[in-house]
């Protein structure tokens, strides 16, 4: 089998996502639209939170993916790095708003989430700390990419801001939990049983945690086609202008 | 200093390709083109400030003394305090050759921002004698100078070479003294075809 | 690069008092608060620390932006990357040269401020060592920054937003030292950490710094 | 068919709403973005076409 | 003048996103001060209307040394100088540019940073009056202090000195307002106040600063 | 326009004093002199950004289209936008002549920053056409051009004079054009006596 590597290159990412693309779409569509319709609809309450468990199913696959954008973004800005393939440098940069916008959603969720059960919209709570602070990020990143003209120098810095503020993050979610003791929930979907919610609640969780995954991935790629698309355009336009 | 088949971008597109030449030590080379054939992109690629896209250059960018449109001057340090910290930089000593080459002994506690636009000028050419180094790229140096200055620089440029160094000069206009002229329009990149997909991301 | 750092110092002194107006910015916004806030002494010490290092961390941002802009404008950047100096030791000297003219400044001044945020008793010896094991890491951090948008146009504020971020784990361990030590208690930990960050960072960022200066100069 | 959600309604349609807003929002604007960066492309790319062929005379 | 406001428009908004890093400064400012402060709601709530209003001050004044600073450096300033618009002009289109890019949406978004630092809640709509009211007044008066500091060499830390001091009764009316509000008291009296001094300061600062140009480009 | 006994100071220091000239419509004149003689200070006191010391300029700021060492340019702005700008602030309408004037058709939709130093200058002359205003006052407006660009100023100057117009060009090279030369450095105020304490306040 060839290297991986040769997905890399564009005209071959191309090629195999064209395919590849509308197949992921569709599983997205199915299984989020089945994980969100079975959470909503056909799920009781919980004995403690009342109806507001329904929120789960969009705040903790949410959650996940937001955490899972900025590492794909890590991993991609350390190919591009080493390795200078042009669409590494340009998924990460695919990736990043859909990142933010699963941030805002955790948050939003969250809050609306944090009313009813803690009486408060926003608590300096640790994870919900974290996870503005990885919203910050994300803008910062975001900002810049926007701010540099030339996409290689773009790729070059915005990985490295990747790669320094990946560092950073973790440090700031240890200095997070050393400030403030907080509110929220520990993670429920471990494997050691007695922390487990239950199945009524858990089968449907996962159903949407897979949705939110497959429509991440198909974000991913169908923005990563308009990245190179838009690249190539850019190069063209210059070289008429040239000629 | 040899160069062979050098090519450089500028914003990412191929400006000049193919460009060789040879400058040997004691002489000149004068580089001349219209507006925007890409002169500045040549001299930085060869100062080491940007990567060739193809190419090599036999001098190393350590043996380059660059000279650009911007002077690098603090304006708020005198005339000899701006030499004085080239020259420690650049790890030489005593700046006053390049005071008097230049004729900046008047000035030599003035402000820099208390200078006239040509007097600036000299002062950023003054700075070429204290870097020690063989290989001057000077990019259009004689912008604002008045006769005199330019016969001024003509006669650091000859005490250079005859020292031994080399000089690469980009110019629209007459620097006074003879030199070798290459004209770089010949260089000019042809625009690429761009079949293959791959090549926007050259 | 000794000459390069002291080339900075003297420009600092001489460009309008480098030294003075990191130090006045500091002064101002720790004034500014209780204008704001209100002048109850109970309530501005209780906050007093966390205003204290909010304030130094926001005049060392305010100085960044200049860290290498100046230098890119006029041509001394491309003069110094191709000077036989490597870049990462211009990337040193350029931090701590604004290390002295800004946070060495707030270091000394910030007992004198606590005096008008009503710190408590303990908290003084504190934050003084806090601030001076903490602003070393927000001017190398800050020079990171600087590098990463040197040649935007408006990359003050765009800076603003790259750094901020990473001077969290900073303010938290720096304001957290002042606040133990102030309610008199252990405030060990929070300082090893600060100190680690600051040697980490001082260690590793130049690094980073000068990649981004070569690649802005392209 | 609707659940009862009680006196969290709010909370709960709310969130959902949000969500879905901004979900359509980033999969309207990624697929906007995409359409249109593909028209540009294939007109770039005919203006190309055409001229090569006009060059070299070839079809 | 109208082409003037609306270039200044368009450099705002393609520089690196004029518009977003004002608010970006703003939120950090925001979510900085718990991390200093500590994460505990009450205190926060009693600071909140004087930290917002604090946020609002600072990150207007972070972009202010470019009103005039990149004009004087590329030379428009000088050009606009010898146009056929009076000075005084120049100067109230580019202080109403500056507050839709920095003003406006601070007021916009701070009832959504009012949450963060658990502001109460009869104090949002004061809040977002205060601001409304409050924050032309910053523009202009920013101005005019940019005016004076035009031409200097790192002029913004200069300038930052300049300006504070002429901000506190802004300030002050501001962070008042939104105290008495969010407390459920009167809050007309500060609001009036404020009012007034944002409508004396853009009737006449524009003047001030046209001349304190002049006698800077000389 | 006719400039009479003018003396103008730069940094609190007289540089020039005692000027007299006059430029008719239709005549352009250069002004020569050496580097820091006061050329640009004589421009900028023409143009009304600083005042005189003494003397009288018939011609009043506001008939004058200035040109200085920095073009004023925005980077991110387009070519087109930024003459538009200046078409604008000043009133006119039109920027299509200052394009083709200046051949910066081709680059109308560029980034001002994307441009060469030459072209950049290009652009900041093409800003005179657009001011509709009857006398140039230039200050060496050639720096950075290539003999093509050179002579397309020229035509420009030329145009703009058979239309009636004025120009006072400071330049240290040579134009392609004739005019009247006059060497500023005959001007060069001397060193004043101060004997009287209030002449230091002057
Ligand atoms: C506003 C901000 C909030 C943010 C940013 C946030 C963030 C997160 C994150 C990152 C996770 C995933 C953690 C993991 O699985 O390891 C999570 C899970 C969870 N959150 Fe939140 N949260 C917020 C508010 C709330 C509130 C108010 C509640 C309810 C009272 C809540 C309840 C939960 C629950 C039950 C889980 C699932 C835990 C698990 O099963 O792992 N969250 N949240
Ligand atoms: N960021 C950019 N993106 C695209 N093209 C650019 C960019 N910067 C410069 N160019 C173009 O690159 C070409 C080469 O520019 P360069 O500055 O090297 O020219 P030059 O020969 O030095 O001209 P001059 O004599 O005017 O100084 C020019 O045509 C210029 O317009
Ligand atoms: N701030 C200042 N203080 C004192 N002297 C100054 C100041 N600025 C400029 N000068 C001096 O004033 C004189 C006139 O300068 P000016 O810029 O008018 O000269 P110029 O004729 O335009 O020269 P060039 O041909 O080099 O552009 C110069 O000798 C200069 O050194
Ligand atoms: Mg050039
Ligand atoms: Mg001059």
């Amino acid at each position: 089998m060839a290297s991986l590597w040769q997905y890399a290159n564009p005209k071959k990412f191309m090629q195999t996502t064209s395919v590849l693309l509308p197949v992921v779409a569709v599983l997205a569509a199915l299984t989020l639209g089945t994980g969100l319709i079975w959470g909503f609809f056909f799920t009781p309450d919980d004995y403690k939170q009342g109806a507001t468990v329904k929120i789960i199913y969009i705040h903790v696959p949410a959650a996940l993916m937001a955490i899972n954008a900025w590492l794909m973004m890590l991993v991609t800005s350390l190919v591009w790095f080493v390795r200078r393939h042009h669409v590494s440098a340009l998924a990460a940069r695919a990736a990043a708003p859909i990142g933010m916008v699963m941030t805002l959603i955790a948050l939003f969720t969250g809050a609306l989430w944090g009313q009813p059960m803690w009486g408060t919209y926003w608590a300096w709570d640790p994870r919900l700390t974290s996870f503005l602070i990885l919203l910050l990020f994300y803008l910062g990143y975001i900002a810049l990419w926007e701010a540099i003209e030339s996409p290689d120098t773009a790729a070059d810095l915005t990985s490295v801001l990747c790669m320094v503020g990946s560092v950073f993050a973790l440090l700031s979610r240890y200095a997070v939990n050393f400030w403030n003791q907080g509110l929220h929930q520990g993670a429920s979907l471990s494997m050691d049983a007695e922390e487990n919610v239950a199945d009524v609640f858990y089968i449907p969780l996962l159903i949407c945690i897979a949705g939110f995954g497959l429509l991440f991935v198909a974000l991913v790629l169908a923005r990563t086609r308009t990245e190179i698309r838009a690249r190539r355009l850019q190069a063209l336009i210059a070289r008429e202008r040239m000629a | 200093m040899t160069v062979t088949d050098l090519a450089c971008a500028r914003g990412g597109m191929p400006v000049l390709e193919g460009v060789c030449f040879a400058v040997r030590p004691g002489t000149a080379l004068l580089l001349r083109g219209p507006n925007g054939i890409g002169k500045t992109t040549l001299l930085r690629t060869l100062a080491g400030l940007q990567p060739a896209l193809a190419g090599a250059v036999s001098a190393p960018p350590e043996s380059i003394a660059y000279a650009a449109h911007a002077d690098g001057l603090k304006a708020v340090l005198s005339v000899a305090e701006n030499l004085r910290f080239w020259a420690r930089i650049f790890g030489t000593s005593g700046i006053e050759g390049a005071l008097a080459a230049f004729d900046l002994g008047d000035l030599a506690d003035r402000q820099a921002q208390n200078l006239s636009a040509g007097q600036k000028r000299r002062l950023g050419l003054a700075r070429l004698l204290v870097t020690g180094r063989p290989i001057w790229v000077l990019d259009e140096p004689t912008v604002s100078l008045d006769a005199a200055s330019v016969a001024l620089f003509g006669a650091a440029v000859r005490a250079h070479l005859a020292a031994g160094g080399m000089a690469l000069i980009a110019t629209h206009i007459d620097l006074g003294f003879t030199a070798e002229v290459l004209d770089v329009s010949r260089f000019r990149a042809a625009p690429q075809r761009l079949d293959d997909f791959d090549e926007a991301f050259a | 690069m000794i000459a390069l750092f002291a080339r900075d110092m003297v420009l600092a002194m001489r460009a309008g008092g480098g030294f003075g107006l990191g130090l006045a910015f500091f002064l101002i916004v720790t004034v500014l608060v209780p204008f704001g806030v209100g002048p109850e002494s109970g309530v501005l010490s209780v906050i007093a620390p966390g205003i204290l290092w909010v304030g130094a961390l926001l005049s060392c941002l305010l100085s960044l932006d200049r860290i290498f802009a100046l230098d890119f404008e006029d041509g001394s950047l491309d003069l110094l990357a191709t000077a036989p100096i490597p870049l990462e030791g211009v990337v040193a000297m350029k931090a701590a040269a604004h290390w002295v003219t800004t946070g060495l400044p707030l270091v000394l001044a910030a007992p004198v401020l606590g005096l008008l945020l009503n710190l408590q008793g303990a908290g003084y010896g504190w934050l003084v060592l806090s601030l001076a094991l903490g602003t070393p890491a927000l001017s190398v951090i800050g020079s990171f920054g600087a590098a990463l948008t040197v040649g935007l146009k408006r990359g003050g504020l765009l800076l603003s937003l790259l750094v901020l971020p990473l001077y969290v784990p900073t303010l938290i361990f720096g304001a957290e030292t002042v606040k133990r030590g102030a309610a008199g208690l252990a405030a060990g930990t929070p300082a090893l950490m600060l100190a680690g960050i600051t040697l980490a960072s001082v260690a590793l960022l130049p690094f980073a710094a000068a990649a981004a200066i070569r690649v802005n100069l392209r | 068919m609707m659940p009862d959600l009680g006196k969290y309604a709010v909370a709960v349609l709310s969130s959902y709403g949000v969500t879905l807003a901004l979900l359509a929002g980033l999969v309207g604007l990624t697929l906007w973005r995409g359409a249109r960066v593909r028209r540009q492309l294939d007109a770039v790319e005919q203006r190309r076409g055409e001229k090569q062929r006009g060059d070299n005379g070839q079809t």
